[in-house]
Formats: C-alpha cells, sequence, structure tokens
C-alpha cells in the first residue's frame, strides 16, 4: 500500500499537497487505537485540511447506490460532511488529512505531538518542507521513503496532466481516461474545475485524493498550459 | 520536412507502414517537375496504395468547405486519387502510402523502369525498405534513421494514442483528437474506419496510414 | 488565430481539434478562446475542420434549450457549425509561428514547403551528406508539444562549439544572431512554434559526442526532441553509421532511405 | 468483472472509468463488455460507481430515438443507469487478480492482509528498517498500466542473484515457492494485476546494485516499475542515502517521512517483543 509515495509531477506541482496520515502496526499498538483515529481526525479539523478520509471508506465525496435520476440536475460537490466520515469509522484502517498549505500542516503537527497518541504518523508530501515543519513543532524524522520516479514502459503513460490527476489515487482507481475526460468536459465548459474534482475524487477508495490539487491542475490545464 | 521521419510506434506497430515519396531538387532537377510526379502517382495507383497525397493541397481525405446539416447523418469518405493527381500543378513533394511491402515492390520495380530522374524515398522500417529495394534491383543510396524521442517525455500522450497522431509528422493530428476517436471507437459512437477517416482529413500532406490507424483503433478498444 | 464570439456556439468541436490544446471554452463569455501565449498559428482548426454557415443564435437556442434537458447534439467530431475561426493579420514577430507551424506557409528562406530543407531526400541529387559525413536533424516541438526558440538556442548554443556545420539553408539559421555562437534573434526567444528543426553536418567520428551533447542538453528543455541521422551509403548500399548507432547503444528501426533514383539534368553542372 | 448483457444500455459511462481500459462496447451486441484478459478485477467500476436502477429496456428505446436525432444524454460520469456490473465468482489462479488490484479487499487468497506490508510507515514501532540498512519497494504495474507476474519474476529474480531478500511478510514473496530463487508460482505467471509491490531490504553498501539491477530489467518490461527507498534517520532527522540518491540524479524532492511518534503499547507483552523481533527479512 504505497498508494501516496508515488504522486507524479515537478516538485512544484506538490506545493499544495501534503498527506498526514496516522496507523497503527498489528499486534504492536493495535489496541484500542479507533478513539485515537478519532481525535486524529477531530484535531485536523482545527486546521483547515482540504479534506479528511479513512483508507477503504473515502473522504467526503462517495459513491452512491441507490441514485435519484434528478442527480443529473442537483449533484452536490459534497456528498458527506467530515464529521459524517469521523462517525463512521468502525474499523482501525488508517486515516489521513490533507493540507494544502505548510502552514496549515505545521500548526497541526504541533498539536499532534502534544497530543502523543503513540501511533505511527507519517507525511507523505515534498521531503524538505515536511523536514522543516516536523522541527518547527518539535519533532525529528525517524524515516524517510523516497520515490524514485517511473520506469520501464514509460510510453504506456498518459501526458503529465493526466498522469498528475490519476496519480492522486496511488491505487490507480482514478482512471487515466476518467482524468482526460474530466480535462476535456473542463475546456468544453461543461463542468467546473470543482465538479470535476469531485468526480474524480469519488473513485479514490481511500480518500487521499486532493481536489484542491487537482482543482488547480484542471484550471491550468484548461488554457492550455502544459 | 521530417513528416515521415519520426513516427512513433514499436518495429512491430510499423509493419504495414510504407510511406514513399518523390520529390526534385531546388534548382537542379525541378523543372518540368510536374508531369513526372504525376506519372509517379499513377503509376502508384496501380498497385493499391492506400492514400495517395500532395504535400501542399493534401491527400485523398480532406476537410469540406461548405457542409449540409445532413452530413452529420451522411458524410463522403474520401475524394477521387484522380484529383489528387490532377492537383498536382507545381513542384511539390508527392507520396503514396502502401500497406504491403509486397505492393510496395511491385511499385518500385515498375518505378525502376519508368526512369523518372527525380528523388525517391521510402520512409519506413528501414530494413524492410532496403529488402523492398534489393528486389526490385535498386541499391539505396542514403539513409536517414530516426532515433525516437528525448527530453521533457512525460509532456507525450501514451502509446496508442503517440501512434495515431504522429501519421501526421506535422503534428497537425492532435494528441486530444486521437484521444476522443480512441474513446468513440470503445465507445461504438464511430466504427473504426470512420475514425480513422476524421484524424486523416486533419494531414495536410495525405501521408495518413489509415489501414494502421484502424488497426490501432481495434487493438486500444479492447484494452490491448 | 481567433475565434469570433459573435459566430462561435461554444460547441466545442475545435477543443481536441488543436494540436497545442490552447482552445478552451472561457466560463466567463461561455465561447470557445484561444490562447494566444501557446497558440502556434499553425491553422490546423481554421484549416482541417469542415464548415457549416448555421444561424449562431438559432445554434446557441437549441444548444441551451437541449443543456437544459441535460441532452447534447451528437455531431461530426470535425466541424465548426458557424465559421467561427478567424485568422488574424501576423506581423513580425508573431508570424515566424507559422512560418514553422503551418505546413502549407514556405519558408521564404527555403523556397520549399514544410519545415526544414531537403535533408537527405534529395542527397542522390544535391550531394549534401558524402560517405564518412552524418547530416543530423534535430527537431523540436513534435508531436504535440511545440517549443519557444529560448530552448532551441539552449541547444544551438551548446552545439556550436563542437566540430559541425549548421545548414545555411535552414530556417532556424537564418535566424541566428551569430551562428558561430549559435545564439538566436533575441526578439524571437519567446515565440512558441509546432516545430523548429536545426540541421548540421559533421564528420562520422563526431557522431557520437554531438549525440551526447544532443541529448544532455534535452534533459533540461521543457519539451520534446527527436533526432535524426543520415549518412550516404555505399555501393552496396551499406553504410558505417548504422554499426557505429548500435554500439552508441540507441535502438533503431526505422528511417528514411533515398533510392538514387534522382539526377542531375546534363546541363546544370555538379 | 462481467457486465450483464440485459442489464446493459451501452451509455458508455464506465469505459473512462476502467483504469486498464479493459472496457468497450462491443460494437456485435450493442453492450458494455469486459475484456477478460486484460481486466484486474479492482472492482472500481463496480465500488466507486453510483448506481440507478432504471429500466433497461426504457433507457435504450430513450437512447436509440435519440441517436436518429444526433442527440445523447449528457449524463453524470460516474453513474451506471441500470446497476449492470455483475461481479463473478472468481476461483484460484484468477483470484489473485482482486487480491492485487482492489485495495478494500484483504489479501486472504495470500494469507497477508493488505497490499503490500506496513513498509516504512510503522518503522518507528517495527525498526524494520535500521540505521545502515535501506529497504526498498519495487511496484510494477501502477499507476494504471497492470502487470503480469511473469513480469515481476524477471525483476525478482534478478535480484534473488545479486543476493538481496525479499522480505516475508509481503503478498507477492508468498507467493514464491523458493524465495532465494525469485521464481514465483508458475500457476500465477499469466495473471494480470494492478500493482504488485516487491520489497526486499539491503545494507547501505548494495543501494547501487539493486537501483542498477530494477533499471536493468524494468527497461525490458512491457509496464511501468516505481521505486521507493526507505531509510532510517539519525537523530537529528538527517541519512547518508538522500545525499547519495541525489548525487545518482534522482529526483528525491518528495516521499513519505514517518515522524517517529509511535511506540509499543499493546498489553501483551509477549506478543510485542515477538513481533518487533520477527519481521525484516534476512
Amino acid at each position: 500500500m504505497t498508494n501516496t509515495l508515488h504522486r507524479s509531477g515537478p516538485p512544484e506541482s506538490f506545493r499544495d499537497d501534503f498527506i498526514v496520515f496516522i496507523r497503527n502496526s498489528k499486534g504492536r499498538n493495535d489496541v484500542g487505537s479507533i478513539p485515537k483515529l478519532k481525535e486524529f481526525l477531530r484535531t485536523a479539523l482545527r486546521h483547515r485540511p482540504v479534506t479528511i478520509s479513512q483508507y477503504r471508506f473515502g473522504s467526503t465525496v462517495r459513491p452512491a447506490e441507490h441514485l435519484n435520476p434528478r442527480i443529473h440536475w442537483t449533484r452536490p460537490v459534497q456528498d458527506l460532511t467530515p464529521e459524517q466520515i469521523i462517525e463512521a469509522i468502525t474499523k482501525d484502517h488508517t486515516v489521513a488529512a490533507i493540507f494544502d498549505t505548510p502552514e496549515a500542516m505545521a500548526s497541526f503537527l504541533r498539536e499532534v505531538k502534544a497530543a502523543d497518541w503513540g501511533l505511527s504518523v507519517n507525511v507523505a508530501g515534498l521531503t524538505a518542507p515536511v523536514h522543516a515543519c516536523a522541527k518547527r513543532a518539535g519533532i525529528v524524522r525517524h524515516s524517510v521513503e523516497y520515490s524514485l520516479g517511473f520506469q520501464g514502459a514509460l510510453d504506456r503513460l498518459p501526458e503529465r496532466p493526466v498522469l498528475e490527476l490519476s496519480t492522486m489515487c496511488g491505487h490507480s482507481m482514478v482512471s487515466p481516461n476518467l482524468a482526460r475526460k474530466m480535462l476535456e468536459w473542463v475546456r468544453e465548459g461543461r463542468r467546473t474545475p470543482e465538479q470535476a474534482a469531485a468526480y474524480l475524487g469519488r473513485f479514490c477508495s481511500c480518500g487521499i485524493f486532493n481536489p484542491a490539487r487537482a482543482v488547480r491542475l484542471l484550471e491550468a490545464a484548461q488554457r492550455g498550459n502544459r | 520536412m521530417t513528416n515521415t521521419l519520426h513516427r512513433f510506434g514499436s518495429r512491430d506497430s510499423l509493419r504495414d507502414d510504407y510511406i514513399i515519396f518523390a520529390m526534385a531538387a531546388r534548382g537542379i532537377n525541378d523543372q518540368g517537375a510536374p508531369p513526372k510526379l504525376q506519372t509517379f502517382l499513377r503509376l502508384a495507383l496501380k498497385h493499391h496504395p492506400i492514400n495517395v497525397g500532395n504535400a501542399v493541397k493534401g491527400g485523398i481525405f480532406r476537410a469540406s468547405k461548405a457542409l449540409t446539416p445532413l452530413a452529420h447523418w451522411r458524410r463522403r469518405e474520401f475524394i477521387a486519387p484522380e484529383e489528387v493527381v490532377e492537383s498536382i500543378d507545381t513542384c511539390t513533394t508527392v507520396s503514396a502510402v502502401f500497406d504491403d511491402p509486397a505492393n510496395l515492390e511491385a511499385f518500385l520495380t515498375e518505378l525502376r523502369g519508368a526512369d523518372l530522374g527525380i528523388s525517391i524515398n521510402i520512409a519506413a522500417l528501414t530494413d524492410e525498405a532496403r529488402t523492398c529495394c534489393q528486389r526490385a534491383g535498386i541499391t539505396r543510396h542514403s539513409v536517414e534513421y530516426s532515433l525516437g524521442f528525448h527530453g521533457d517525455l512525460n509532456r507525450l500522450p501514451d502509446r496508442h494514442v503517440l501512434e495515431l497522431s504522429t501519421m501526421c509528422g506535422h503534428g497537425m493530428v492532435a494528441h486530444n483528437l486521437a484521444k476522443k476517436m480512441l474513446d468513440w471507437v470503445k465507445e461504438g459512437r464511430r466504427d473504426p474506419r470512420q475514425a480513422a477517416t476524421y484524424l486523416a482529413k486533419f494531414c495536410t500532406c495525405g501521408i495518413y496510414n489509415t489501414t494502421r490507424a484502424i488497426r490501432v483503433l481495434e487493438e486500444a478498444r479492447v484494452g490491448k | 488565430m481567433q475565434i469570433d464570439h459573435g459566430k462561435c456556439v461554444a460547441c466545442g468541436n475545435c477543443i481536441p481539434i488543436c494540436p497545442m490544446g490552447a482552445i478552451y471554452i472561457d466560463p466567463a463569455v461561455n465561447r470557445a478562446t484561444v490562447n494566444l501565449d501557446e497558440c502556434v498559428e499553425c491553422f490546423t482548426c481554421y484549416r482541417g475542420m469542415s464548415k457549416e454557415y448555421l444561424n449562431p443564435t438559432l445554434v446557441r437556442t437549441i444548444r441551451g434549450f437541449l443543456k437544459y434537458l441535460r441532452i447534447r447534439f451528437d455531431p461530426e467530431p470535425d466541424v465548426c457549425p458557424t465559421d467561427a475561426l478567424t485568422p488574424q493579420e501576423l506581423t513580425w514577430p508573431r508570424i515566424v509561428r507559422q512560418a514553422f507551424s503551418d505546413p502549407l506557409v514556405p519558408h521564404e528562406s527555403t523556397g520549399i514547403h514544410g519545415r526544414g530543407t531537403e535533408e537527405v531526400k534529395t542527397n542522390d541529387v544535391t550531394g549534401r551528406v558524402n560517405e564518412g559525413e552524418a547530416g543530423f536533424t534535430i527537431e523540436f516541438g513534435r508531436p504535440g508539444v511545440g517549443v519557444r526558440f529560448r530552448d532551441i538556442q539552449k541547444m544551438t548554443m551548446a552545439l556550436a562549439p563542437l566540430p559541425i556545420t549548421f545548414e545555411k539553408k535552414n530556417p532556424v539559421f537564418s535566424l541566428m544572431a551569430d551562428s558561430a555562437t549559435g545564439t538566436i534573434r533575441e526578439d524571437l526567444l519567446n515565440e512558441k512554434v509546432l516545430s523548429a528543426i536545426v540541421e548540421l553536418k559533421t564528420k562520422l567520428e563526431h557522431v557520437p559526442q554531438v549525440l551526447r551533447v544532443v541529448e544532455e542538453v534535452s534533459q533540461d528543455l521543457e519539451t520534446i526532441v527527436s533526432i535524426g541521422v543520415a549518412t550516404r551509403c555505399d555501393g552496396q548500399g551499406d553504410n558505417a553509421l548504422e554499426p557505429l548507432l548500435k554500439r552508441e547503444g540507441y535502438e533503431f528501426y526505422r528511417g528514411k532511405t533515398n533510392l538514387g533514383l534522382g539526377r542531375r539534368p546534363a546541363a546544370v553542372p555538379a | 468483472m462481467h457486465i450483464d448483457p440485459r442489464k446493459c444500455v451501452a451509455c458508455g459511462n464506465c469505459l473512462a472509468v476502467c483504469p486498464v481500459s479493459a472496457i468497450y462496447i462491443d460494437p456485435v451486441i450493442r453492450r458494455a463488455t469486459v475484456n477478460l484478459d486484460e481486466c484486474v478485477e479492482c472492482y472500481a467500476c463496480q465500488n466507486r460507481m453510483s448506481k440507478e436502477d432504471l429500466n433497461p429496456t426504457l433507457v435504450r428505446t430513450i437512447r436509440g430515438f435519440f441517436k436518429l436525432l444526433r442527440i445523447r444524454f449528457d449524463p453524470e460520469p460516474d453513474v451506471c443507469p441500470t446497476s449492470a456490473f455483475a461481479p463473478q465468482q472468481l476461483a484460484w489462479p484468477r483470484s489473485i487478480r482482486q487480491a492485487f488490484s482492489d485495495p478494500c479487499v484483504p489479501h486472504e487468497s495470500t494469507g497477508v492482509y493488505g497490499r503490500g506490508t506496513e513498509e516504512v510507515k510503522t518503522n518507528d514501532v517495527t525498526n524494520r528498517v535500521g540505521p545502515g540498512e535501506v529497504g526498498f519497494t519495487v511496484e510494477f504495474g501502477r499507476p494504471a498500466v497492470g502487470a503480469r507476474f511473469r513480469e515481476v519474476q524477471a525483476v525478482t529474480m534478478a535480484l534473488a542473484r545479486i543476493g538481496a531478500t525479499f522480505e516475508k511478510n509481503n503478498p507477492v514473496t508468498a507467493l514464491m515457492p523458493d524465495p532465494t530463487t525469485g521464481a514465483i508460482n508458475p500457476e500465477v505467471l499469466d495473471e494480470k494485476v494492478l500493482s504488485a509491490i516487491v520489497e526486499v531490504k539491503t545494507p547501505e553498501a548494495m543501494l547501487p546494485a539493486v537501483l542498477r539491477t530494477v533499471e536493468e530489467v524494468a527497461a525490458t518490461l512491457n509496464t511501468v516499475v516505481s521505486v521507493g527507498v526507505a531509510v532510517r534517520c539519525d537523530g537529528d532527522g538527517e541519512n547518508r542515502v538522500e545525499k547519495a540518491l541525489a548525487g545518482e540524479g534522482y529526483p528525491v524532492f518528495r516521499g513519505k517521512t514517518n515522524l517517529g511518534l509511535g511506540r509499543l503499547s499493546n498489553l501483551d507483552a509477549q506478543a510485542t517483543t515477538a513481533g518487533a523481533a520477527g519481521p525484516a527479512g534476512r
């Protein structure tokens, strides 16, 4: 599950993409961890995250089993409130909060450090600002896993804006074809970037798709700034 | 105008793609060239090319200047090849596209006999082109090898899109259009022949290989 | 290229047609709009799309009504229903965009249609590249990415000190401020074109050196570079370039073969 | 995945949704059809599309009438109007596709839970990668290309040859009859999955050899490989590997940082010590 490790894009395209997640380790500190996960998300909400999520459940955008045909005229951009996500946590899967500024992340990390839940907290994002923010919060980072990017039959990958959007679900649940379709729809004025980001986000089963970055990428690609 | 040099694809995906073109050298043998270019195309037409083109006027697939709304239900696919031949009035480059090396070889044999005295080139797999030449009794003069794409490669789309869009080396067939046609074929909104025709209309030189395009569209349809 | 907002009905057909992806529906005016900074004036939309001459108001009304019902017309993909694409008068330096992007506009400097010179396509007649020599075509911007002259200049400046000669009949050469250093005219550096080709000739033994420089500089460019290398074949149709490129680790199997059927008329001296 | 042809109305919405482009409208029967050879059983279509329960005949009639007029319904892009997906019962070895592709399903078929292991994400608790060691996650098939185990095996056998040790608690390792050879169970070699992650741990000195091996083999594959390199930081939060990688020209600007806030807390101290000493290869 390295689903947050390999996002595609040049460094500047990650300036608004920091995923802070917390998880337990089976057999070591998983007993009684669920209240801590909920507390983690409630704390995160005080620092204006872009979205929060639980793995295998999703974020504030979710698919629906039985839609009413009216939905084609009246689809909301958000299906659940953050509080509904927190209430829905019944298993001890990883939970995450996504931030679009290092400042928000840093202020959150300060509270995380103080809360001292004893579970593993990781940040997926640009390593240098994460290192700096952790230091400011009084945290010495423990380990790092670096993403070395893609190799092999690279001609099977789509072009940059499509890849940047589709790799925001590291599990590849966001199809490049769908990402490209949404890019086209935005360019054709058929949907707004916010709506398009919501459609894409509904396919990310862990809810770590960053809608703020998606909206920015969609707006940039809309005008042909590739 | 290296518009035929860099076609994207593996060796296997280029097995049905042979472009042969004729051109005269400025100031050396261009006087009186248009009739020779017409002869070149007329000879080519005897050997079942899938497209013939004039670099300044286009190939058999062309845009229409004034459609009637009925075109959305009924559309003419291409113009008569003879119209392309007739349209040659300047010293331009003319081309014929073959999808079968046997047809190319037969054409080469006839071309050698016709002795037009203008430059003839084949853009294709170099070893296949060489074999065709040898069988037709021709020793190749020079070769230009395509060493492929370098640089900021993550700006390029995926394999199927590139195979379709680079068949107009001038870049007139947009990646986005190629992708749209791939989707339309997948969705059953158009069949591969119709989709290949739309793409070919954007190639201003008439070197678009619709046979190969149809094959790529069919492969991509089922996710290969 | 511009789109006449008086005519455009925002059908969106021209959007995927644009090789640069520079056309979009501007949400503020709900009309197709060209991002002029990214547009390379290739005229693909203007020339490649078939045209209807429908009444814009009528089409907009129908489209608006259908949209209310969540229905869209499913048109032929290559049609502009109202002839809304409108070329603008191009002046220097913007006109350079069209010269390098629209294959049907001749480069004044070359006289032949297209974007380069005759390369080895007429080598049997011109004798431009001989045995023991290699002719390079280094192309920028294709497929479907585009290039600004600023990036081309990075390459020409890196190539200029090498034992090479730039082809003089080449359109990029004609835009150089100083061919000895490889600099390009200052006023063009920000112009974006669909494709530009730098041509040069060198001895076979310098081929690896040139290739290394081209690859190194390519790493730093925000565009695609495609490399073509040409040589003259011997009496058996063999050449020394092919094994050399294999030794350098290049995988290649496609190219352009000049059959050697062209001739100089007796009247023109060699 | 199967699509029920009696329900499908060929709206085409699911085509763009499929990460590996395995769904198409079959021109003969005019229904969305899954190319089962390419399908990786990731369930993105079934699990992530919203569903309506409209009457298929009615929808087809309306669509057919619209088509005559050259008009189409312009729907929400993530909706299946007739709930036409019909998951099939997956038998071995095909069941392995879903285990490696659907993130919502545990790895029960291999006896390992989760797509990979906990990697470095719980390194503060497990100490899986210690000072002077490097942990690699070599991932096949993502983003959205898919990989067959035959291709995974090409790399695992090469890694075994240079003496790398595979993480025991990993679903790919579980498919190796003998992990010292890197060979994978022949029954699954042709199975295609959305993503498979190979994990190895080596001493720091072997870093260049592992990277070179992966790169060389990756260049011969018809899939995409992504490499992650994990290290333990020192007391100042620094590590030598980052500089070494940057020196080799790798783009090391992004990654996953473990903040070191976790600790052992389970009451069963016996199980805890056994677990902490147990994992981590070698």
